[in-house]
């Protein structure tokens, strides 16, 4: 009665889905300290996005993923201008109110859109699997899995390489000194959250195969995804991974040797939260975080 | 200013009595909406209360579910009464407050803000596993026998509601006010100035708790029923939020003019464009990212920037220096 | 000589307090001019606004021609005004080389890049030793080369430094003036803050004194060295006093 | 606390501008209350149920006893302070005596103490829940018509045990929500008492983004059923992560989104062999009543005119709230105006065959219920992509298909 083989692709698999849902919030978080209550709302958005394409023209989601993404980031941009810009210099309740609002809105333009029926994207990979020996391998999720490396891959590459990465890096390290050295940080931090829009988008793309799509799919991902992000240390992007993984591996081995697991496995996801608060507040990860 | 401020005390206790009054008064609707109103000032004052501390709470769902499951559980065991129960939900409140601090110990800002969130979907999820306690997602009523008349609970969430905000005033009157004061501005600062931070937050986080706890508990009585969605949603985080930060954050009058205006706008909407799917909840939401945009201090800091600007020019600005949002 | 800043009835200020209270001044391009005064005067301020970290509340910064405080901070950077702050201010966790090309990070300076990273190399062999290491790991000394070489890398016409020798060591607070000297033989022009008189004077042509957000003297770096309100902006007593007066007016 | 009193004023002209303006004005009408989830995440259960007491009034002609049908559209937003203000404003404001809705099982008991300071009749056409039984089912005015969870269960076991050798071995997976804790004592009970061994029982959060390790720990249980209590977003999850992996498992049973159009669209083929239970299925071609046959025409006329007017299929919970609509009228009717204790009589008595829901007559239930219709339920497999019936008995009955090829 060994579960260990079947529990560690269990783990990575849902690690890979978490490590999407992370990254964007973990990316707007470190660059402009604003905790975007709306960001489960880009996730659903991608999701009913690579669906309707699906629908209309029978376009594959993982081909839509890069239009869909662009598309994701130039509309963050846009709602980073008209409405968060405004509120940078507000105090840190007011942008969580002003993006839980947001995230009202697109949630109820949703059920008007889409109606609030569940939907899903059926693709010949999602139900496809692999067998090796005892264990199992679940396609659909070895391809978000895989978007997952891609993306934070690109992600690294784009934070190392790139005169726009690094300058984002800078401004998450030294405001000041951004400023000083030329970098127009509101056109920074615009990018940085169309760029996490983005990430979300991509996310919803990957549910939109492997879950269900529905209006109010986004908070239950935002809850967890701030859990993750505390756990790995706010605005930390190898923090927010660690943290992903650390997560799902938590929640799976509950769920496979706890009585009842699979309800608890959450709780159980809270309680390492609050414990890794409580012992090591900044996280696994221990990056400096004013306030 | 002395002539004025006895003024205001004034109409502050109007007011008072007028929430009071209004429920002696038969006119279902509007009782309720004020019932509403009455237990979201107790929610919102306490957030307010902890947020002039610097501790933004994304927990108070956590408060307000523990003293609703508080108050039905102790009130179908024994047989208890509104009063009695909402002493076993002020004490529950206040031990969850005293533990949280002491288990949050120095935790700030974003932190301790999403280690409460942490606290209030760990509690829901431990409610909905624990059937045997709680009767989990099944739900759990309120003996009927027990149930008082619509107008007692009228009077105890108008009443309840009015002692918040004198516990409010007291609090703001009295030392603990410094110290919060120095705790949200720089805490570092707070200790050298003599203010022991630890024993501080202690107590304003356990009143905070408390008063949280007994809005749930009251509205517990009121809605008969509980369930660990109804008790724990993270819906009262949010509403205990957005009413002071609508009515003007830090301030005393701030969270009940917001509640006052959250009952309005969200039943508003609700009535007004509740026929079609979707069209309330959005035109809320909508209401809300334009009041945050153009309101950054609230309804009351809009009320005091006109009474500064009607003032005359060259008097020393006034002693109410709370209405001004925290910088970050 | 043209003028290059020109200064004029300068406020600003944090907050409620106000800081500077009417600054007058005058840059020629080439000049090496340096600002002294007491904590508290308002040097870092009168950086900070030219700068753009700080609003100005009134009065008027003329740049090169062109209103100065009407461009947003990237473009007086742009345009090649270029600061090296108070207490360094490098990125931490990124490398010595980050640090260096995120200097010609603005579109004017991004060309030739590689040519005046090599400049700065020259200039500083300290940080090229140093090229992968974090920024953040280095001695005061070495960041405060990094924080110059950064300034330099952003092809400046007009150099600020605050406050270069803060904290530093003699020696090294020698090795970074002989720096600046190098620097002042190239046709930028440098605008500097010191708490260091001897040293600032050592290398600038005239100075001014300031104290409680306006200047109170100026000449040139021989008469200042004998100056009495010299003396007294750094004993500080005149100074403290007329801040006081200035906040209760 | 300076500006207080003024905007407190503000907020009470605010108030009373609220109350006036939700002021009905019709004064010779009958007004029936019809809260219910118009937003949140129950709004899909809601818009069906206004949808169909909306069309139920239109095709009765709009008029009852003489006088107008005035529905009073109400939104719960799916929660329960919500649900509680609407409940008191009709109740108390509005004095409306009879209510169609909510639907979903936590509106309905959040609604109960609201609904109980004056007891209008009250029609629920949802919620499973037996604690809605318990609390709200032996007042005389409480009408349920949908069938409670151990209907459902008594269902598929007989459904089961007609179909399949004895001694079959299930496996139970139930959500830690309301529908999932209710289900699972009575699940467990009907197929124990069936001759079924329940080898397996895996609780599942609502929105868990992974159940394979629950199938795993089944799939080592060996068993030959499973039985999955979960609703929506957790239905499509599970359906999805069964095919996925294989699960060598025969018998697949989905007591809440099997007969869901969009259930069977999210999840494609996966859908094959899954077995449903349900109280109304579009395509089952039943019989109209001659005696009314503009009001219950045969299902496939009725099931057009839907389509027609809405661009869509009808699902249970049209076809429910319609049906209950109707039958509330025609005891208007009888009753011959708006006394709420004549009607509640007139709808007791009330007997009318081969409505789409089977034959309309409320009897006492065993378990306490006063007054309850509608228990007659229809379990179905799904082969290549359409409605095999396997239950009740009948000369339509298929044969039921295992699920592993």
């Amino acid at each position: 009665m060994h579960y260990i083989p079947q529990l560690i692709v269990d783990a990575l698999l849902l690690g890979g889905i978490y490590t999407l849902m992370v990254i964007g919030l973990a990316l707007s978080f470190g660059v402009t300290r604003v905790i975007n209550f709306a960001h489960g709302e880009a996730v659903m958005i991608g999701a009913y996005g690579a669906y309707t394409i699906a629908l209309v023209s029978g376009i594959d989601p993982l081909l839509a993923l890069p239009l869909l993404m662009v598309i994701g980031c130039l509309f963050g941009m846009a709602l980073f201008k008209v409405s968060i810009e405004p509120v940078l210099k507000a105090p840190h309740v007011n942008q969580i109110l002003l993006t839980f609002g947001i995230g009202l809105v697109l949630q109820n333009a949703a059920v008007m859109i889409w109606k609030a029926d569940e939907r899903s994207v059926v693709t010949p990979y999602a139900y496809s699997s692999f067998q090796f020996g005892e264990v199992f391998v679940a396609g659909g999720r070895l391809i978000g899995f895989g978007v997952a490396l891609v993306l934070v891959a690109a992600l690294f590459f784009w934070l190392r390489r790139t005169e726009f990465g690094r300058a984002t890096r800078a401004l998450d390290e030294q405001r000041d000194a951004a400023v000083l050295v030329g970098i127009n940080v509101k056109r920074m931090y615009a990018l940085a959250f169309g760029l996490s829009v983005a990430l979300g988008v991509a996310t919803g793309v990957i549910l939109s195969f492997i879950g269900a799509i529905s209006p109010f799919m986004g908070f239950h991902i935002l809850v967890k995804g701030f859990a993750i992000i505390v756990l790995g240390g706010l605005g930390s992007i190898v923090g927010a991974v660690l943290g992903a993984f650390l997560l799902a591996f938590a929640e799976t081995a509950v769920s496979y040797y706890v009585p009842n697991g699979t309800g608890w496995a959450e709780a159980v996801a809270f309680a390492v939260l609050f414990l890794v608060l409580v012992l090591r507040p900044r996280g696994i990860i221990g990056q400096a975080v004013a306030d | 200013m002395a002539r004025q401020s006895n003024l205001m005390v004034a109409l502050g206790v109007l007011s008072a009595l007028g929430l009071v009054a209004s429920t002696f008064w038969d006119a279902p609707q509007i009782n309720n909406w004020l019932f509403r109103v009455s237990t979201l000032i107790m929610l919102a004052t306490s957030w307010n209360l902890m947020a002039n501390a610097g501790l933004v709470s994304l927990g108070h769902s956590a408060f307000w579910g523990v003293g609703s499951y508080a108050a039905i559980l102790s009130a179908n065991a024994w047989s208890g009464s509104v009063l009695g129960t909402l002493v076993v939900a002020l004490l529950a409140g206040a031990l969850m407050g005293l533990i949280v601090a002491a288990v949050t110990g120095g935790l700030k800002g974003i932190f301790f803000a999403i280690s409460t969130l942490a606290l209030s979907e760990g509690l829901r999820i431990s409610a909905l596993m624990l059937p045997d306690v709680t009767s989990g997602a099944v739900g759990l009523f309120l003996r009927q026998d027990l149930r008082p008349s619509q107008h007692t609970l009228y009077l105890v969430a108008a009443l309840a509601a009015v002692a918040s905000v004198g516990v409010a005033i007291l609090i703001s009157c009295s030392k603990l006010q410094f110290a919060s004061r120095a705790m949200r501005d720089n805490e570092a600062a707070a200790q050298m100035l003599g203010i022991a931070p630890r024993r501080q937050r202690m107590i304003i986080v356990a009143i905070s708790s408390a008063m949280a706890s007994a809005a749930g508990a009251i509205n517990a009585w009121y809605g008969g029923y509980l369930d660990p969605e109804v008790a724990f949603t993270l819906h009262n985080t949010i509403l205990a939020q957005i009413a002071p930060i609508l009515g003007g954050i830090h301030t005393l009058a701030g969270p009940v003019i917001g509640s006052f205006a959250i009952i309005a706008l969200s039943e508003g909407t609700r009535i007004w464009f509740g026929n079609m799917e979707g069209v309330s909840q959005m035109t809320f939401g909508l209401v809300l990212v334009v009041c945050i945009l153009f309101l950054p201090r609230g309804i009351e800091g809009v009320m005091h920037r006109r009474k500064k600007r009607q003032a005359t020019a060259g008097a020393a600005s006034p002693a109410l220096a709370t209405g001004r949002g925290g910088k970050s | 000589m043209t003028t290059m800043l020109a200064v004029r009835d300068l406020h600003a200020g944090y907050d409620e307090s106000s800081v500077l209270q009417g600054l007058n001044f005058e840059l020629k391009k080439g000049e090496v001019v340096c600002l002294l005064g007491a904590n508290g005067a308002g040097k870092t301020t009168t950086m900070a606004v030219l700068s753009g970290l700080v609003d100005a509340s009134s009065g008027s910064v003329t740049y090169d021609g062109q209103d100065l405080l009407a461009m947003p901070s990237h473009r007086r950077v742009e345009a090649g005004l270029s600061l090296s702050p108070e207490g360094r201010k490098v990125f931490p966790n990124l490398t010595v080389e980050e640090n260096l090309v995120l200097g010609s990070f603005n579109s004017k300076a991004r060309a030739g890049r590689a040519a005046r990273l090599e400049e700065v190399y020259t200039l500083f062999p300290r940080l090229a030793e140093r090229r992968v290491q974090s920024a953040g790991l280095m001695s005061g000394g070495e960041q405060q080369m990094l924080a110059l070489g950064r300034a330099i890398m952003a092809k400046p016409r007009l150099l600020l430094l605050d406050e270069p020798s803060l904290g530093l060591a003699p020696m090294i607070v020698q090795a970074v003036f002989e720096a600046i000297r190098k620097i002042a033989a190239t046709d930028i022009t440098i605008f500097l803050v010191e708490q260091n008189t001897h040293a600032a004077l050592s290398i600038a042509s005239r100075g001014y004194v300031m104290s409680a957000g306006r200047i109170v003297h100026a000449g040139s770096a021989a008469e200042l060295r004998q100056s009495p309100e010299v003396r007294d902006a750094f004993i500080g007593g005149k100074s403290a006093r007329t801040i006081r007066e200035a906040r209760h007016a | 606390m300076k500006p207080t009193l003024r905007s407190n004023a503000l907020a009470c002209l605010a108030v009373s501008a609220l109350a006036a303006s939700s002021a009905s004005f019709a004064q010779d009408s009958i007004k029936i209350g019809v809260p219910m989830e118009l937003s949140g995440r129950f709004v899909a259960y809601g818009a069906s149920g206004k949808r169909g007491a909306e069309l139920a009034a239109e095709v009765y002609g709009g008029k009852v006893a003489g006088k107008k049908i005035e529905l009073l559209h109400r939104d719960i937003q799916s929660e329960s302070q919500a649900t509680i203000s609407v409940f008191n404003e009709l109740v108390n404001k509005e004095k409306v005596n009879y209510i169609i809705g909510p639907i979903a099982s936590p509106t309905v008991a959040a609604a109960i103490p609201a609904w109980r300071q004056t007891k209008p009749l009250w029609i629920v056409p949802g919620s499973t829940s037996t604690k809605l039984e318990e609390e709200a089912g032996s007042e005389p005015e409480f009408f349920h018509t949908f069938p409670f969870a151990y209907h459902y269960h008594q269902s598929v076991a007989a459904a089961l045990k007609s179909h399949l050798p004895p001694g079959q071995k299930v496996s139970l997976v139930f959500s830690d929500d309301n529908y999932g804790r209710t289900h699972q004592p009575y699940a467990k009970k009907y197929l124990t008492e069936a001759g079924f061994e329940i080898v397996a029982e895996e609780i599942v959060r609502t929105n868990a983004p992974d159940m394979n390790p629950l199938l795993t720990k089944i799939a080592r249980a060996k068993p030959s059923i499973l039985l999955g209590l979960v609703q929506t977003t957790d239905a499509v999850t599970l359906t999805k992560q069964i095919y996925t992996r294989k699960l060598p498992v025969p018998y697949l049973v989905g007591t809440a989104a099997t007969q869901l159009d969009e259930w069977q669209k999210a999840v494609g083929q996966a859908q094959e062999g899954w077995i449903g239970v349900t109280t109304y299925l579009p395509g089952l071609k039943r019989p109209g009543n001659p005696d009314y046959p503009k009001l219950f025409p045969p299902s496939d006329e009725w099931e057009a005119a839907f389509v027609k007017k809405y661009g869509q299929e009808p699902d249970f919970e049209d076809a429910g709230c319609y049906v209950s609509a109707m039958l509330l009228f025609l005891a208007i009717e009888k009753a011959g105006g708006d006394d709420k204790a004549k009607v509640v009589a007139e709808l007791q008595k009330l007997d009318v065959k081969n409505t789409l829901l089977g034959d309309a007559k409320f009897v006492p239930t065993p378990s306490g219920t006063k007054n309850q219709a509608f228990t007659d339920l229809v379990v179905f497999q799904r082969q290549s992509e359409k409605n095999v019936m396997l239950f009740p008995p009948g000369p339509t009955v298929g044969k039921i298909k295992s699920a592993v090829q």
